[in-house]
């Protein structure tokens, strides 16, 4: 398997590149495996590779229902970043940004990490000290974080509506320097062809249709392609954590699931930096390396596994997007896509041992999913291999909501669709 | 992220029957999700029942029983069955006081 | 002993009578803001809708509707906005302790909102239009009869909606929002252009 | 290629002015054109073939087709505010003064420095960056920079045309609009769908994207009842417009279908012109709700793929045909017509038919039937049968064409046959019905052999499909089509059948089956994607490593993503990899489009919310803050004074002098924000204290009562007072930011937990005004102004609730206190809150009673350590705050179980203190509490709330959160503000800082 670089690309452009290899092999599946990760997608693909290349478990399978990567992964709005409040939150999503900055070298593959900056705004004075204490939150973990008045976010995005006359002026924000986003298809191919070279058999078009149990224990799945024993069974499926968990026989869990939409504007060239939140109502924005401006918002409340929305949040992000930036109302909306979002109780993850025997459960990402990809493959191997959770996911916990331990960063409490 | 006062523009735009005012866009409704949540009665109910009650979703693929709220119209609660994967409406009907009375009307 | 002061609408401020917006030689879109005569709500229990209708009719010497259909007189009209819910709009003195003296506990509950809403007049052969560019019903007269009312919202303002004519809605706005929907309907009429009075 | 306008007769240029003149600008040179023309026609008219570069390699691009589907010709159009980039001249109405510039090219479209990126050629495949700029070998942050550098350079390098810097000047607007059956496209299934549905009184909306309706009868050579099909489709339209009941929208595009017949349409009012009128809207946004719809959205030529097909001067054969029977214009001086199916033929005959010169028919099909024989026979062209175009020449533009053998059954390349000079290739490979509004909810389509295309699914609501989209091409079956799809909207839409009036129609019957070639691979330069410039080579390199599943292809190769979402390339680079994949083509899938079908504006798709985002909120005393020159705060949508600052007064200086005024004085602040919600019932004492935490069941009437309602988790929801007006009636109180959660809070659990309560409720935020007076003197304040009600100690109590009169103003008057001090909530009809406000200034004039805003009230409450919003913010409880008291441990409320669950009992939780600074320094929000000096702060172990200078303490204070803090008032330790740059000493005290045993209030 040849190595990516610069080299390579040219010695294989003069052979017509006729010589490049496939990404990663097709192969059949084995009859078992030590680990099976159910789920395709960033977070299972991650978790094999960290499984492979730090706990040295090479006897993993990837099973995924569709062509690799067909879930979230390809469906977000890309950014990276870990400007959170508490403190279990801003330990691990900084785990998360560690791995993103090495992750194009790690993997031999460019994941186009761009630390480009992301910029919250803060539209009331009571916002900015919000934004103050989640600053400093960052601060006290080592994080980088800098609090910005309205003339220096002015600066940073000449664009955005700074006037005294908005219906939501803006008072200044909160911006995390060396965040930024990075190329999602990009993670998830780059992850496979890692994983592939340490052993991992990634098994695309493998539909699990059920579980194997024995006395109350996971020993592995069935398949349209036949049973795959394993002695370890993770599943990582975010949106459809509802559908897979039933097949085991887990009918209610603290999670819903719901519409994400993303949206692209035509390409244009560059116009704004860094990501830019809207703080007066939720929206996100970037622009991409094509020159497409990337944003979305509220999720569609209504639980679904549509992979589709509805026009209501259209609405309520152009007009939150053109009332941040009115410039933008002449630039154009060229397509948009839902995602499904597997939304937790209190907004935070679930990266746990259990709930069955045998079994590892890695879901409730809510709105989150992409800049966790790293970390959460990290810990979720971690957990797998050692049976327990590291210091870094202790937290994220299936029983924390029972027993009173939710980690909520809107303070929005059991609604998933506020969070 | 922390959100501050989201302007109220809607939450989505499939059609629902309010029982009261008839055919409406969505965005007239509040979502209360999944209807088989009940509360444990006053006058028992352990710690047990109430966490299954505010914490666990059947989150079903396919026939979903689940509150609206009529808060742009005429505020009253209904039960909406629909398909969380195609969307499809299959029912809306009233609940509280007026269950009897709207009887026929849903 | 003083008398009440007027009450003081927070459009007093906005409203300036005149002609504005497009093509004003021929106007169809009429706009006016009218204090409502005392407005009140009556709520009565499921099982005792038959007092209260007659209680409102004793009350307001008019039958009582069922929704969407309105009551409407010189001096009252009667809106039902949900289910043994009915909003009493009169210029009939001391409306809220009548009907208070009339339904007691037992039977149900009244809420003064006189000073709740606001009343905006829209009339005109583009009235439904502009409506309909930011309310999200239908304004067929099939859909939306003449002698009916409707709850709906533009955006975060709710609004009720009584069809007083073909061509003529009264409009009860939250009295905080007020300005807020003034000044939507006034930017929306004006595309085809409109008389305040 | 080198276009120019023919002479235009009777037949020729039907959809322009023959005698109209219009000048307009591109690239700063001045050009004419004709009323009718699009900027495309024109241009080609006036013989400019180079019209733009491609994305990547920024190629010379020439126009490409005659509508929506066109990849090539973008253009940047107006200038300053209202600049728009991106643009398809196909689409863009020609109007006086229009100004056009091409775009993503340095110095200018002829010669373009980017277009080094060719050279490197193979070097930049597909996914050639996800190969390299990896970065030195060092990890970290180096291997980040070292990509953030190039990133920089490659992100100036791509991108179209540029956006505009200021606001937008324009209006955009909405309508909402209901009707029986919808019709997608005005074209012959369209508009006889949308007839045969008027006939049977249907309420109909007709919507069409271009200019003029009518779709393909526009440049048909057909005969309708003896007419050009060109007129009697006006005559029907006008048919149509008159009859009331339906709603002919031009200019509309229907960009997507949501859930429940529910359509939004973008219809351009003043894109023809240059600019909207005074009070006109640019561009209206149409939410459409149908009772059933039928879809006749056409289908769209596709061209076969060869070498140098990238060409200016290569095009759709039936763009070309329209080219000129709509606009009079030749597409060039020499055409060569390659098809592998009939519809090359007819354009090459029409062509010919108005002088054009077409050189050559090239058809990969061995044999063609006589009917076409004939139509080439017309044209005076060399045809060649069994062969294909395998090269094209030309420097920057196309000169010629190599012709050579071609085995339609093997795909093979046989010996050359002849090099023809021509500046125009017209092409077609056959066509792809639009299906792209009902792929756009997931339907699957499905593959027809026969028509080598795919075709709209199974519909799965109320739409139906008609004409070429449903793969029924050809004028008799689109109008038959169109009539069966009407019928079965009419049924959806309970109502009759209706009646038609089908034309009879005199023309060619002609087979649209293409031979099922999509590529001639010769190894050249063959492009599939002309805007992203993706090759067939680039989807075979694909294959190779394996993203062998469409969506992987789409994302690996760009194929498709650019801003024509490869309406014309999809086809071909599915076909070349289902070849390489050895499968047929259904078996490799198509992807799924995604809405909207054409680049939407932003601000259309806002619509009447641009520059409308929410309402603000205003209490009745708005005027009157402001004329005083407080500077209003927005809290959630209310606009509420912060401080009345006295000239040369900031902000600090104001609050601090209001606040103190308030502890030894009195002062006045307006409250009508509180949330107030009316309940009354037999049942609502009951209610009432199963919501709040503490008792409510006794509370007599007269009284006020403070109460907490918690969340079912056990979680502090909101709080506030609640009066007890009478037996059966309360007001009650919330926080101005929860009112709108409680009162949902409050009907869910009466309608759906309690149905058995009688209680009814209603919001009467609006319905009161609310003016608290706080002070010492705030008693004398009211003696001096308040009748029939005796305000006294004895007659109005500590929570008392009376009724009375100010100035004539029926009033409720609370004897409540959020401040500390002895204080008063006055509330009136929100129509007298003015008069209230200013009788009450009147009256507390000799007190020097002073207005106060949110910042002294906020000062009080901290002073007196009185949660609110900061200290609520959901993830504390009762007991957190020191509110355990208020907790009922003999009845059930809502919240009471899980508040019981051990975690919330533990000591190490954040529990309210509040802290003074002890150097004097000023405690600003969002600090954190730590051990540590400033260099080593150490762990975070809590926060503050709520910020403030005391003017009672005469120091810094603040409510925090802090772990363990009920045991730890006393201990020193730093509010940290790196942020600020702020770090101060603190003391950790009681949140109880003044008057603690509550003196004053109840004196």
């Amino acid at each position: 398997m040849t190595r990516y670089s610069a080299w390579s690309i040219l010695k294989n452009a003069l052979k017509g590149n006729r010589d490049w290899t496939p990404a990663w092999r097709k192969p059949e599946p084995k009859s078992s495996y030590d680990v099976i990760i159910i789920g395709g997608g960033g977070h299972g693909l991650s978790t094999a590779f960290y499984l492979a290349s730090v706990h040295g478990i090479t006897n993993v399978a990837v099973i995924e229902k569709g062509y690799l990567g067909s879930g979230n992964i390809g469906r977000n709005t890309t950014i990276v970043r870990s400007n959170y409040r508490l403190t279990p939150n801003s330990q691990f999503y900084e785990k998360s940004m560690e791995l993103w900055r090495e992750l194009s070298h790690n993997l031999n593959y460019n994941v186009m990490f761009s630390p480009r900056g992301v910029l919250n705004l803060a539209h009331t004075p009571g916002q900015m000290d919000t934004y103050a204490e989640r600053g400093n939150q960052m601060r006290l973990m080592g994080v980088k974080s800098e609090l910005l008045d309205r003339d220096q976010v002015a600066k940073l995005n000449p664009g955005l509506d700074v006037s005294g006359s908005a219906r939501f002026p803006i008072e200044g924000g909160l911006l995390q320097p060396d965040a930024g986003n990075a190329r999602h298809d990009a993670v998830a191919w780059g992850y496979a062809r890692a994983a592939d070279q340490l052993g991992v058999d990634i098994l695309e078009n493998t539909e699990v249709t059920g579980f194997l149990k024995e006395g109350g224990r996971i020993v592995g799945v069935e398949t349209n392609r036949g049973e795959i024993r394993a002695a370890k069974t993770g599943v990582a499926v975010a949106g459809s954590t509802g559908r897979v968990m039933k097949l085991a026989g887990v009918d209610k869990l603290p999670i819903e699931s719901t519409v994400l939409q993303a949206f692209v504007s035509e390409s244009i060239k560059p116009i704004i930096p860094t990501v830019t939140t809207f703080g007066a109502g939720h929206l996100y924005v970037s622009q991409s390396d094509k020159g497409g401006l990337v944003f979305g918002g509220n999720i569609d409340y209504y639980n679904s596994y549509a992979q589709r929305g509805n026009l209501p949040v259209w609405e309520e992000v152009t007009s939150e997007l053109v009332a941040m930036f009115p410039n933008f109302a002449r630039l154009r909306l060229l397509r948009s896509w839902g995602g499904i979002m597997d939304m937790s109780m209190d907004g935070s993850p679930i990266i746990t041992t259990g709930p069955l025997d045998g079994m590892y459960l890695n879901a409730g990402w809510c709105y989150g999913g992409f800049k966790a990809t790293p970390a959460s493959g990290w810990c979720f191997a971690h957990t797998i291999a050692n049976d327990k959770p590291h210091a870094l996911n202790k937290d994220f916990t299936l029983d924390r909501f029972k027993e009173g331990r939710m980690i909520d960063e809107t303070g929005r409490g059991p609604t998933p669709w506020y969070h | 992220m922390k959100r501050v006062a989201a302007p109220h523009l809607g939450t989505i735009k499939m059609r629902l029957t309010c029982p009261f005012c008839g055919e409406r866009d969505h965005q007239e409704f509040t979502y209360r999700g999944d209807a088989s949540a009940t509360r444990p009665p006053m006058d028992n109910g352990s710690i047990e029942d109430h966490n299954t009650y505010v914490f666990d979703r059947t989150n079903p693929d396919g026939e979903h029983r689940e509150l609206w709220n009529h808060t742009s119209g005429c505020r009253m609660h209904m039960v909406v069955t629909r398909n969380t994967t195609t969307h499809k409406i299959s029912n809306c009907e009233p609940v509280g006081p007026w269950t009897k009375a709207l009887g026929g009307k849903s | 002993m003083v008398d009440v002061p007027e009450r003081v609408s927070p459009l007093d401020a906005v409203v300036e009578p005149g002609v504005f917006g497009a093509n004003t030689r021929s106007l169809e879109v009429f706009l006016s803001e009218n204090l409502c005569g005392s407005l009140v709500q009556v709520q009565a229990w499921p099982d005792t809708v038959g007092a209260v209708e007659k209680a409102v009719q004793s009350v307001t010497k008019l039958g009582v509707p069922k929704a969407p259909a309105t009551a409407h007189s010189e001096t009252v009209s009667i809106m039902q906005t949900g289910p043994g819910r009915w909003l009493v709009d009169s210029e009939v003195e001391g409306l809220e302790d009548k009907l208070r003296g009339k339904v007691s506990a037992k039977n149900g509950a009244v809420t003064g909102l006189t000073h709740a809403r606001v009343l905006i007049q829209i009339k005109g052969p583009k009235a439904a239009w502009v409506l309909a560019s930011g309310i999200a019903i239908d304004f067929d007269l099939t859909a939306f009869p003449v002698g009916t009312s409707q709850i709906s919202h533009h955006h975060e303002i709710g609004v009720t909606i009584h069809r007083t004519g073909e061509e003529n809605f009264d409009l009860y706005v939250f009295t905080s929002f007020a300005r807020g929907f003034w000044h939507w309907i006034t930017t929306a009429s004006s595309e085809v252009g409109y008389a305040v009075s | 290629m080198s276009g120019f306008r023919l002479n235009l007769r009777e037949g020729l240029g039907r959809a322009v002015d023959h005698d109209s003149k219009i000048n307009f600008t591109f690239d700063g040179k001045n050009y004419s054109g004709r009323v009718g023309d699009t900027l495309a026609s024109a241009l080609m008219a006036n013989g400019v073939s180079i019209v733009a570069r491609s994305f990547k390699y920024h190629r010379p691009r020439g126009i490409f087709s005659a509508g929506s589907e066109e990849p090539n010709a973008l253009v940047t159009v107006h200038s300053g505010a209202r600049t728009e980039p991106n643009i398809r001249a196909t689409e863009l109405e020609l109007y006086e003064g229009l100004e056009a510039k091409s775009q993503n090219r340095w110095p200018s479209v002829n010669f373009d420095v980017m277009a080094v990126n060719q050279l490197p050629g193979k070097a930049f495949s597909a996914g050639f960056y996800y190969k390299t700029f990896m970065g030195p070998s060092r990890p970290g942050h180096k291997a980040t920079q070292f990509w953030w550098f190039c990133e920089q350079l490659i992100r100036r390098a791509a991108g179209l045309g540029k956006g505009a810097s200021q606001a937008d000047p324009d209006k955009y607007g909405r309508m909402n609009a209901f009707c029986d059956v919808l019709v997608v496209g005005a074209g012959a299934a369209g508009i006889s769908a949308a007839e045969r549905a008027a006939s049977a009184g249907a309420k109909v909306i007709l919507c069409d994207e271009s200019a003029v309706a009518g779709g393909a009868l526009l440049s048909s050579s057909e005969l309708l009842d003896g007419a050009l099909a060109h007129d009697w489709v006006a005559d029907r339209l006008a048919e149509l417009a008159e009859n009331e009941n339906v709603t002919v929208l031009t200019r509309t595009t229907v960009q997507s279908m949501f859930d429940d017949n529910t359509y939004l349409a973008i219809e351009r009012l003043a894109d023809h012109v240059k600019t909207p009128g005074k009070h006109q809207v640019r561009q209206r946004a149409w939410n459409i709700r149908c009772k059933s719809a039928v879809i006749a959205t056409g289908a769209i030529e596709r061209p076969i793929v060869f070498a140098g097909n990238d060409r200016p001067g290569v095009m759709l054969a039936d763009s070309a045909r329209r080219y000129v029977v709509e606009y009079g214009v030749s597409p060039g001086r020499a055409v060569c017509v390659f098809t592998n199916n009939d519809t090359g033929w007819l354009a090459a005959r029409d062509m010919a038919k108005y002088g054009v010169i077409v050189e050559a028919i090239v058809d990969v099909r061995k044999d063609v039937p006589d009917a076409i024989r004939a139509a080439g026979e017309e044209s005076r062209a060399e045809i060649f049968l069994g062969a294909a175009i395998t090269a094209t020449s030309g420097l920057q533009t196309l000169s010629g064409a190599q012709i050579s053998e071609f085995s339609e059954t093997t795909g093979e390349v046989g010996r050359k046959l002849k090099k023809i000079g021509c500046d125009c290739i017209a092409v077609s490979g056959g066509w792809s019905p639009a299906f792209h509004l009902t792929s756009q909810q997931g339907e699957k389509p499905v593959w027809d052999a026969e028509l080598q295309a795919f075709l709209p699914g199974e519909a799965t609501s109320s739409w139906h499909v008609a004409g070429a989209m449903a793969g029924k091409f050809g004028l008799r079956h689109a109008f038959r089509s169109g009539e069966e799809a009407a019928v079965k909207a009419l049924a959806e839409a309970g109502l009759g059948e209706g009646e038609s009036d089908v034309p009879r129609i005199e023309g060619d019957e002609i087979d649209y089956a293409p031979a099922p070639v999509f590529e001639i691979n010769t190894g050249g330069k063959a492009f599939v994607d002309l805007q992203h410039d993706v090759t067939a080579e680039d989807v075979r390199l694909a294959h190779r490593e394996g993203l062998v599943s469409v969506e992987h292809l789409k994302r690996y190769t760009t194929l498709g993503m650019a801003t024509d979402q490869g309406k014309t390339s999809n086809m071909s680079g599915l076909a070349i990899m289902a070849e390489a994949r050895g499968k047929p083509i259904p078996d490799v899938g198509t992807t799924r489009f995604r809405p909207p079908y054409t680049p939407t504006a932003l601000g259309a798709i806002a619509g009447d919310a641009y520059g409308h985002l929410a309402s603000e909120r205003l209490t009745p005393m708005h005027d009157w803050h402001v004329a005083e020159g407080a500077n209003m705060y927005a809290n959630g949508p209310w606009l509420r004074p912060e401080s009345y600052n006295r000239s040369g007064e900031s902000v600090e200086q104001a609050y601090i002098r209001e606040a103190a005024t308030v502890r030894k004085g009195v002062g006045l602040v307006d409250v009508s924000t509180l949330g107030k919600i009316d309940v009354q019932g037999p049942d609502a004492a009951e209610f009432l204290n199963r919501i709040y935490s503490n008792g409510f069941a006794k509370l007599p009437v007269g009284k006020a009562r403070y109460g907490l309602m918690l969340r079912e988790d056990g979680m502090l929801f909101d709080d506030g007072t609640t009066w007890r007006l009478d037996e059966n009636r309360y007001l009650m109180t919330t926080t101005t930011a929860g009112a709108g959660q409680v009162m949902e809070h409050l009907e869910y659990h009466r309608d759906v937990v309690w149905p058995d309560l009688k209680v009814a409720l209603a919001s009467v935020s609006d319905e009161w005004a609310g003016v608290a007076v706080a002070g010492p003197k705030s008693r004398n304040v009211l003696k001096a102004c308040v009748n029939d009600c005796d305000v006294s100690n004895e007659g109005l109590p500590f929570m008392g609730v009376r009724q009375a009169t100010i100035a004539g103003i029926p009033v409720w008057i609370a004897r409540l206190s959020f401040s500390g001090e002895m204080a008063y909530e006055v509330y009136c009809g929100a129509g007298w809150g003015q008069a209230l406000w200013d009788a009450l200034m009147k009256a507390g004039k000799r007190f020097q009673i002073v207005p106060y805003g949110l910042e002294a009230l906020s000062t009080l409450r901290i002073e007196k350590g009185h949660v609110a919003g900061p200290e609520l913010n959901g993830r504390t409880t009762p007991l957190d705050l020191g509110l355990g008291g208020m907790v009922s441990s003999k009845k059930n409320f809502v919240g009471a179980t899980l508040l019981k669950r051990d975690a919330f009992h533990e000591e190490s939780r954040l529990q309210l203190v509040a802290i003074k600074s002890i150097d004097g320094q000023r405690i600003r929000g969002g600090s954190h509490l730590v051990k540590g000096n400033k260099d080593q702060p150490g762990q975070t172990e809590g926060n503050t709330t709520s910020t403030c200078f005391s003017p009672e303490l005469n120091c810094y204070i603040s409510l925090a959160l802090l772990e363990g803090g009920n045991a730890r008032h006393g201990e020193k330790m730093f509010a940290t503000n790196p942020v600020r740059n702020m770090h101060v000493a603190v003391e950790v005290v009681s949140p109880h800082m003044v008057d603690p045993d509550g003196g004053r209030m109840h004196g």
